[in-house]
């Protein structure tokens, strides 16, 4: 039930987004906010049982939205780096790959899929696999250092910003 | 002033678009071509949509509401791109470690050590 | 023997194919017609719609999308007949 | 204005042919899903820009159409060469 | 400049349907040629309604201007669907003959029925 | 002027992967460049002013029929026996 | 069943295509849409949900019963409405303009923002969309059901 509720809320933030300078009330117009109000109860109850799986309401709480917002300012500079690497690698043709296994200790599921799009998206990582017991991942590195990196060496303090944002 | 700016994220843009197609050709095997196309072409149509984006605000600004539609349509689609594109990086990265594709050149390769994953 | 038959029809009708599509009338000007310009002019105010498109479909020709559900009908309780001998 | 952003939309066609060459090449099938996925996102920056160069909000949805579903493809064809699609 | 070239680019899309439907023998290769046949016929019927300088056939701006075709894209769009419905219908008989008979083969799967 | 060239680009695309579609042994390729076909030619639908037939287009071509084609090859054989 | 990052993105994503579709729908006579369209779009998400999760764990959230009501609900509907107008014609849109239901005359622009237009349109949008959706979804699942049971064999 309470599922099924922040499903329809979220959805209908999307519709307004999407419906957004259509008349007077705010920005919208009356049948728009009415047939939204219904439509997103329909996706609500059938979007219920996935949106929220695992009875997890962790990320409803404000603050960490705040910190959310804060880390992506770290995370396009990062992203920024990134491209400026590959850049090089591609016009010189330099590399040196190696698939490596870290450990970020992140307990949720919604922190370890940030964490591996995260690292997808910055400097010469690409996550590969995820160990699902456990929450490690394999990360295909285009320019290894060491065999056994550590974690700063690889996420740049994302797990830091991830822990605070998602646990 | 604010066309010089579309003008330069268009210019950035292209650049890291043409980067990420190029290292399609030019890198050895899936994974690094991979890194090529998920990370430049993302960066890339991040900095064109954002050109589209400037353009909409600031013509919202002067002529019409309808530019501020277009601008907050586009901000979606970027949203929808920026969030699907490293998960079917991911996939087809696992999908070819699994299809027995590994890493050419590589140093170390710890996935193939540890064995088979089960679910 | 049959091969070569079917490869000199194939030519014949590939070439009939391309000689239309060169003789055609050139394209971005297509003659006009008059149920064309009528749905244009008129569709706004009769049917009170904006996309054209949806007025045609919906509204001047809904037979053609009755057929179309008729056969998306069809589609669905064949494959389901077709799979469901394998439940046993 | 409007012709540079028909010139961007030129530019990133032409990168588009890289892909293509992947897909053609490509020893591998992984090979030929990464050229897909390359030509998929170019498709969504070039739709996003000619809805500007046309001065049309509405073709914007197309746009968003395409960046929601177009891994759902991509999906399939990496759950095939994973080798458990049930 | 482009002259008629998206007619024939329809045409070639046709033919190489029409030459994947005689001479390919693989069932999943027949329903691909159905399906770049299907891809001609829409890309045709949409661009026979196609004027230059005009805008799609949709009611936006106040000032009304040349618009393109609406009749071809709302048969194109039934079109599409009714495509795909065949398409699985096609892949499942595919499916099942595979079951039965063990080969894709369209000319082994008539030589084993007699 | 520039619209052309735009066209003219899309279409060569469209041709080269309609004719790797027809060319490729292995039906994983084949249904690849199937999938390539089918989202250009939404590319081409939108540029041909006809919104509604592209979101068609982008919505089955590029998700469903891809979907279908390999859960079909799944069913049957990889390779085409020739 | 795919990894853990997939199943994520899906939860996340499935109920913004399940409104972007009903989106689609609604707005099919003011912007390019309409029901096939959006029916396509929401197939695609149970397309989604099937892939990242395998068939047995989808069948239970998505019942393919389900699937068959909401068709044949969108067919009656579909050739009710039709069968309204046989006052004048089949397919006769008798609400347009009326003033009642659905009788506004509609404002030109992006989106004017007023949904009580058009007749009978958006009542066969939604009936075709709910036919469209379901068909496809419902094709779509059975295949992978006729996969599923030719591996057992």
């Amino acid at each position: 039930m309470k599922s099924a509720l922040i499903t329809a809320v979220a959805a209908f933030v999307l519709y307004l987004i999407l419906t957004v300078g259509t008349g007077n009330i705010l920005l919208w117009s009356s049948a728009e906010i009415i047939a939204g109000v219904f439509l997103s109860i329909v996706a609500g109850i059938f979007g219920r049982k996935l949106l929220f799986k695992n009875e997890d309401y962790r990320m409803l709480d404000p603050v960490r939205w705040l910190y959310f917002i804060a880390y992506l300012g770290p995370f396009l500079f990062a992203m920024a780096k990134a491209n400026i690497d590959v850049a090089y690698r591609v016009i010189t043709g330099r590399i040196n790959p190696g698939i490596v296994k870290i450990s970020p200790n992140l307990k949720t599921d919604f922190g370890i899929t940030m964490l591996g799009n995260s690292i997808t998206l910055t400097p010469g990582t690409l996550s590969v696999e995820i160990d699902e017991k456990t929450n490690d991942l394999y990360i295909h590195w285009i320019n290894v250092k060491h065999k056994e990196p550590e974690i700063e060496e690889i996420c740049n303090g994302f797990p830091k910003w991830i822990r605070r944002i998602a646990e | 002033m604010i066309d010089t700016v579309i003008y330069i994220f268009l210019a950035v843009g292209v650049f890291f678009n043409g980067l990420g197609s190029f290292g399609l050709i030019r890198f050895p095997d899936v994974y690094t071509r991979l890194h090529a196309s998920t990370k430049c072409t993302t960066f890339g149509s991040i900095f064109t949509s954002l050109g589209v984006i400037t353009y909409g605000f600031y013509h919202w600004h002067v002529d019409s509401a309808s530019y501020g539609v277009l601008a907050i349509h586009a901000f979606i689609a970027l949203l929808a791109l920026v969030i699907t594109n490293p998960t079917g990086a991911h996939a087809i990265a696992r999908a070819a470690h699994r299809s027995g594709v590994y890493p050419k050149r590589a140093v170390v390769d710890k996935l193939k050590e540890k064995g088979d994953l089960s679910d | 023997m049959k091969k070569y038959v079917a490869l000199a029809a194939l030519l014949v009708v590939s070439g009939f194919f391309l000689l239309s599509a060169i003789e055609m009338h050139s394209f971005g000007s297509p003659a006009e017609e008059d149920m064309d310009r009528y749905f244009i002019e008129n569709a706004q105010e009769e049917t009170s719609t904006n996309n054209v498109v949806t007025s045609i479909v919906f509204d001047y020709r809904g037979f053609d999308t009755l057929g179309e559900a008729t056969v998306l009908f069809t589609a669905v309780v064949g494959v389901s007949l077709l799979f469901r001998r394998l439940r046993k | 204005m409007i012709e540079t952003f028909f010139i961007v939309a030129i530019f990133l066609l032409i990168f588009m042919i890289f892909g293509v060459i992947r897909i053609v090449l490509g020893p591998t099938a992984p090979d030929r899903v990464v050229g897909l996925d390359t030509i998929n996102t170019l498709v969504i920056a070039v739709m996003i820009i000619l809805g500007a160069a046309y001065d049309e909000v509405i073709y914007i949805d197309v746009a968003i159409v395409y960046a929601l579903l177009s891994f759902v493809g991509t999906l399939y064809i990496a759950k095939y060469l994973e080798g458990d699609l049930e | 400049m482009i002259g008629n070239l998206p007619f024939v680019a329809c045409a070639v899309l046709i033919i190489l349907g029409l030459y994947t439907l005689i001479f390919k023998r693989n069932l999943i290769k027949i329903v691909i040629g159905l399906n770049l046949v299907q891809c001609g016929v829409n890309l045709f019927l949409i661009t026979l309604g196609y004027k230059s300088d005009s805008i799609a056939p949709i009611y936006t701006m106040a000032g009304k201007e040349e618009m393109v075709l609406p009749t071809p894209q709302a048969l194109t769009l039934t079109s599409i669907v009714i495509g795909l419905a065949t398409t699985a219908l096609i892949l499942s008989f595919a499916i099942l003959i595979y079951k039965h008979y063990k080969t894709a083969d369209a000319s082994k799967v008539r030589r084993l029925r007699g | 002027m520039i619209e052309e060239i735009i066209q003219i680009v899309v279409l060569l695309i469209i041709i080269v992967t309609a004719i790797m579609a027809v060319s490729f042994k292995d039906l994983l390729a084949a249904v690849i460049s199937l999938a390539a076909t089918s989202l250009l030619l939404s590319l081409e639908f939108y540029i041909l002013q006809a919104p509604d037939v592209a979101i068609a287009e982008a919505g089955i071509g590029a998700a469903l029929t891809t979907a279908i084609f390999i859960l079909a090859i799944k069913g049957t054989v990889r390779e085409e026996e020739i | 069943m795919m990894s853990k990052i997939v199943r994520t993105i899906t939860n996340i994503l499935y109920s913004s295509i399940l409104i972007f579709g009903f989106y689609i729908i609604m707005h099919g006579h003011l912007t390019p849409g309409g029901g096939f369209q959006g029916g396509a779009v929401v197939a695609s998400g149970i397309a989604l949900v099937l892939i990242a999760y395998g068939y047995d764990t989808a069948k239970d959230w998505i019942k393919k019963s389900n699937l068959s009501i909401l068709e044949s609900i969108g067919g009656l509907a579909f050739i009710g409405v039709a069968f309204l107008g046989i006052g004048t014609t089949f397919f006769y849109n008798f609400l347009a303009n009326s003033g009642t239901l659905f009788g506004n005359p509609t404002v030109i622009g992006i989106n004017p923002g007023d949904l009580n237009t058009a007749g009978v349109l958006p009542l066969m949008s939604w009936a075709v969309g709910l036919k469209v959706l379901a068909g496809l979804g419902s094709i779509i699942l059975l295949m992978a059901y006729g996969i599923k049971k030719g591996d057992e064999k």
